[in-house]
Formats: structure tokens, C-alpha cells, sequence
């Protein structure tokens, strides 16, 4: 049997990112191929996808497969439920989590200048985006709070490194504008991440 | 992502307008009535107000007319509590910061300590500066595709796959100490008899019930395999008797001296 | 937008099988495409999959695509459930039909103590450690358990005389009652009364 046929298979059945160790454990001992095998037929998978309106992808927990960001107007129509628009607050609450994990609370609200409500820590956790990966030893022993694999999986990233760089420097208004028009064009190519299955990382 | 934030336009110094109609409002602050309640929400809070009064008006972050700046925020707390909303304390807090700044500012700096004393309002420009840049990070990130959205996890079916379970193993010595523990509680509580002697009486049992499953009866002498020899033999009828004295089996003689025979007391099976 | 990749598309975001009215509302009224070239394009849709692991089938409820039934002995890999280590109770339990068998489960819980729970017999037997050898012959009929051949090879032995023997309990008597009460009488009633649990069993 094919080894590409068989990830492209699993990768389809398995509905949720599969990392490079749970590909190799799909074959018993004696067949397993060799990590640099997969990867290669993971890159040919990519390709062959390259005119469909799929594309292999590679994400904080593994590869998995998606539909282009093209096609969400039709594909929306599926869903009854509306996807969740985030209020600025909530945004604004994880990207500081974001970019300055591991961050208190209290270092939040300093940042942003007002209390942040236990609402949006509790949706960021409920949603796994978020997570307390220890406590402040400072009186109080406040909660420590970083993002999660699951959060780079939403946002279509692979590590927290792909993020968007934080701005150096206050930007003219002017400034973010054209940048945020060139973020939004699905088809701007500096938007296009870089083809998931030849990332060797 | 400005947000709701009005068309730009010169300010006008709105502590003129306290406590005057809504209608009569300057256009830029202007807010109709159904939005009231919005408008708090539109400002992430007080450093955010500021970023939109500063940037709205093209003055320079980094040398801001903290005189005017204060008069035009305090403005729009004052508008606020006119309009009996309620205001977070971090507002007020900002407030008083701003005059403590432009207080500072008016006092006479002696030439020598000019150039060591920071800027009284070097301290908020960070701050500004600082939400700012996340500000714009949220709004980027928010522009990322995402799941759900933009994005969808391509699956397909895989119903007829059967789904196979990996046992947990069970090592011997915690059989044994499973076991232990039982007899210990025994011992306890009553008074029990369990002895490993009979052990491969028991297991003889078992596979002579297993062997009536099949048989309706059997021929006494069947139950002990000559191979065995003599243990087996005693190990056989040790299990033949007390399968009988548990009442599993009957033996049966159909007239003296004629063939044993060995049934199940009641018709077995291994349902 | 092509009508083929956008049905391709919503079909593999679905993860559920989509029927031709839920297709064609995936458009909007002034771009609804006509059923029939609905079904064409997913005739032509099934061709191009054709040498791929994956199938566009129509299923009673409408169509979607399907992991070939020849990538089971991979994929099943991914779905292998490893419930978690066997309780005390089930230890017990097991040691009590090894070294008692044949037993009914009126006779395990009155060594025990306690209930067996059905979850615990059910667990043993599918495991294939434990049969049911007979049923005893008392109101109820419970069933006798006794471990199988299966027992043995897990635990490496040949017989079950080879089960470690436990140093610390003394020999009863029992034996030489065996002996006894069979000579006088081979149908000589048990001491044991019939249980009342057996009766539920």
C-alpha cells in the first residue's frame, strides 16, 4: 500500500491535526517508514492539493487538512451558527497573552488599563486558547496564564513565532491601514503561509 | 480598526456643553440617545479614549499638548456623568493623572535639573505607546484566518473502520496482591477456607463442566486420561466429587454394577 | 467561483454527508446552480477522486466523502481506544474466579464482600480471561465462571496449578472434607446454602 495514500487517508479520517509521531504510529513495527519518508510524502500530498480547494497544512499540533479561506462565503452557509465575533476587549486581553506569556492578570490590566472581566478569562480558557501554566510568587500567587497549541490551531499557525510581529513603534494610523489591507486580501501573497508540508521544522 | 469612532474633525472644548441637551452637542461628540450605553463600550477604557483623541488630531504621541488633551478628556467624563452613566473608576483614576501631569507641567523648572528630570508625561506616552502596540496586534490578530471562519477542517467519513481496544495487561503480582487482599478481609471477618492444593482440582473442575456443555452425559472412566496417570487420575476424581458435592454434577448408575455415568445437574450451556 | 471546488469544499467541511437541497443552498439565489448541474458536477467531483484513498459515496442521507474501506488496517490505528488500567475491583474479582473456580457471582461477592458490577464480568469476558463454564443448579441458575486458556497465556502459565500458591494462608481441612463427604454420599448436599445474589445474576 501506498505510504502517501494511506497519511492522505488518515489525515482526512482523523478530522483534527495529526502530528508526525501519530503519522509513524499508524504503521506496525515492522512497515514503519522513516520520518524523512513522511515528510516527503506529506510535501508530493501538498502539491497534488495545490489546484483543489483543500490545502495540507501545518499547525502547532500536527498537519491536517483544510479548506482554502477562499471558499468561506459558500462554506458559512453550512453552519448555522454564525462564527463567534470577539470583542476588542477579548482580543486585546489575548494578544497581550499572546506576545507576553506568561503574564498575570494584573500585568494585563496594566497594559490595557482596566479590569479585565473574569468573562473573557473564563471564554479564552473554556475555548483552550488560553491556559494557567503556573502561579506569580508574589503575594496573592496570582495565575500565570499562556496560550495553548489549540490557540496557534485556530489562528492557523504553527508556532508562536508565526504571529503577526508585534509593532516596534506607534504606527500612524495611515500606516495600519494599508497594512491591515493587505492582511485582509486572502489572496495577498504575503499573506499565503509558507507551504505546510516542506517546513522542515 | 478604529471602530465607531466618528469622522475626524476638530474638537471642540466640550466642558462648554455640560449639562446641555444632547442635540446640542458639537457634532463630534455628538451621541444619539440609543448609543449611550455604547459608547463606554467603544473605548476599551481610558488610554484607549486618549489614543482616540490624540490620533484623531494628528498630534504627535510623543509631545502631546497635555493642556488641551486634558481639558477635551475631561470633556467627555464630565458629558458621561451629565448623562448619569455610570463610569469605571479607571476613568476617574486617569483623570486626576492627567491634572496631576498638566499641574506639573505649569511649575517652573529650574534650567540645571531640566535636562536630568524626565518629562511629567513620559511615563503616560509609555503607556500609551505600550497599549497601542497591542492594540494593533489584537486587530491583526483578529485579521488572521481562522478556524471556523475563514478556514475549515477538511474530514472525511470513516464509518465502516472498525475501532480496535488495546487491553491494559495485568501483571501477576498485582493479581496476587488483588487476591491477598481479599483473603486478608476474609480472615477478618469470617471464617474461610481457600486452599491451594485444590487448585488444579479446580481447574479440572472447570474443564469438565466446559465438557458436559457439549455431552449430555459422560462415561465415568472418559473424565480420567490414562496419560496422566496416577496424580491425574486423583486429580480427576477429587473434581468429580466435589462437582457432586457442590451439586454440578450427578453421577448416574443405571443398574448396580453397570457403567458410571456423568451429567450435568442441569442442562448447561455458555450463554 | 468553480461550482465543482466549491461543492468539493463544503463537502469535506461538512464532516456529515450533505444532500442535494443543502447543496444547492450553499448558493446564494442569483448563483444557484440547476440540480442537474449539481449532480454533474459530482459525478465529475467522484472521477477525480478515483485514484485517490478517498470516495465520494451517496449515502442515504446524501453524499460524502469516505476513507476506502482498504485503509481500515491503518486508520483504525488512530481510533484504538486503550481504556484505562483495570480497577481493584476487577483484580480481585479475576484472582477470586482463578483460584475459585468454577464460582457464580453470588460466590465472588460473598468473598468480596461487596456487589460485582456487571461492567467488571463483562470487561473479563471480553477480555476472553473468563467463560462461563455451567450454571449452578439453584433458583436463578447463575452462571459458573472459570478462566480460559486466553488467562493462562497472559500470565504465561501452562496450567492453573502453576498459579503462585499464597504461603501465607494454612491449608483447611478442606481438602480431607472433600474426601469424606464424597465417600459417605457423591450427591451429599453443599455446605454452601444457596446464595441469594446468585438469584439475580
Amino acid at each position: 500500500m501506498d505510504l502517501k495514500a494511506i497519511l492522505e487517508a488518515a489525515l482526512f479520517a482523523a478530522q483534527r491535526p495529526l502530528s508526525l509521531a501519530e503519522l509513524e504510529a499508524l504503521f506496525g513495527e515492522d512497515e514503519r517508514p522513516a520520518t524523512e519518508e513522511i515528510r516527503l510524502a506529506l510535501a508530493t500530498l501538498a502539491d497534488e492539493y495545490a489546484a483543489r480547494p483543500l490545502e495540507l497544512r501545518k499547525v502547532a499540533s500536527g498537519y491536517r487538512f483544510q479548506v482554502r479561506a477562499a471558499y468561506a462565503p459558500w462554506i458559512s452557509r453550512l453552519f448555522e451558527e454564525r462564527p463567534g465575533r470577539y470583542s476588542r476587549a477579548l482580543l486585546e486581553t489575548l494578544a497581550i497573552i499572546a506576545y507576553r506569556q506568561p503574564v498575570t492578570r494584573g500585568q494585563i490590566e496594566e497594559i490595557r488599563g482596566v479590569a479585565v472581566s473574569s468573562g473573557i478569562i473564563r471564554t479564552l480558557t473554556e475555548r483552550e486558547w488560553v491556559t494557567v501554566v503556573g502561579h506569580r510568587d508574589v503575594p496573592g500567587r496570582p495565575a500565570l496564564f499562556a496560550t495553548t497549541p489549540q490557540f496557534l490551531d485556530h489562528f492557523n499557525l504553527e508556532s508562536l513565532a508565526d504571529l503577526p510581529a508585534l509593532p516596534e513603534f506607534a504606527v500612524s494610523p495611515e500606516l495600519e491601514d494599508v497594512l491591515a489591507a493587505a492582511q485582509t486580501d486572502p489572496t495577498h501573497p504575503s499573506e499565503e503561509p509558507p507551504d505546510p508540508a516542506d517546513a522542515g521544522a | 480598526m478604529t471602530g465607531a469612532a466618528p469622522a475626524p474633525e476638530v474638537l471642540e472644548p466640550v466642558a462648554r456643553v455640560k449639562g446641555a441637551p444632547v442635540g446640542q452637542l458639537p457634532e463630534d461628540l455628538y451621541i444619539p440617545p440609543d448609543a449611550l450605553e455604547i459608547f463606554l463600550e467603544t473605548f476599551e477604557g481610558p488610554l484607549d479614549l486618549l489614543l482616540y483623541l490624540i490620533r484623531k488630531q494628528n498630534f504627535d504621541i510623543l509631545d502631546i499638548p497635555i493642556a488641551e488633551i486634558s481639558r477635551q478628556y475631561i470633556g467627555y467624563i464630565e458629558m458621561m456623568d451629565s448623562l448619569r452613566m455610570e463610569l469605571a473608576a479607571e476613568y476617574l483614576l486617569m483623570a486626576a493623572i492627567l491634572a496631576e501631569i498638566k499641574s506639573r507641567m505649569l511649575l517652573p523648572r529650574p534650567k540645571e535639573t531640566e535636562a536630568e528630570e524626565e518629562d511629567p508625561r513620559a511615563e503616560l506616552v509609555r503607556r500609551l505607546q505600550e497599549y497601542e502596540r497591542f492594540k494593533a496586534a489584537a486587530e491583526r490578530l483578529d485579521r488572521l484566518p481562522r478556524l471556523e471562519r475563514d478556514l475549515f477542517e477538511a474530514g472525511a467519513g470513516s464509518d465502516d473502520i472498525p475501532v480496535p481496544k488495546v487491553y491494559p495487561s495485568i501483571a501477576m503480582k498485582d493479581l496476587l496482591s488483588a487476591f491477598q487482599d481479599v483473603l486478608k478481609r476474609l480472615n477478618h471477618t469470617r471464617h474461610h477456607h481457600i486452599c491451594r492444593e485444590s487448585l488444579s482440582v479446580r481447574e479440572r473442575m472447570s474443564m469438565i463442566l466446559e465438557r458436559l456443555a457439549g455431552n449430555a452425559t459422560l462415561a465415568f472412566e472418559t473424565l480420567f486420561p490414562l496419560h496422566e496417570g496416577r496424580p491425574g487420575a486423583v486429580v480427576s476424581l477429587l473434581a468429580v466429587l466435589e462437582l457432586g458435592k457442590e451439586r454440578l454434577i450427578e453421577i448416574i448408575q443405571d443398574e448396580p454394577l453397570g457403567a458410571l455415568r456423568v451429567r450435568a445437574v442441569a442442562a448447561t450451556g455458555g450463554d
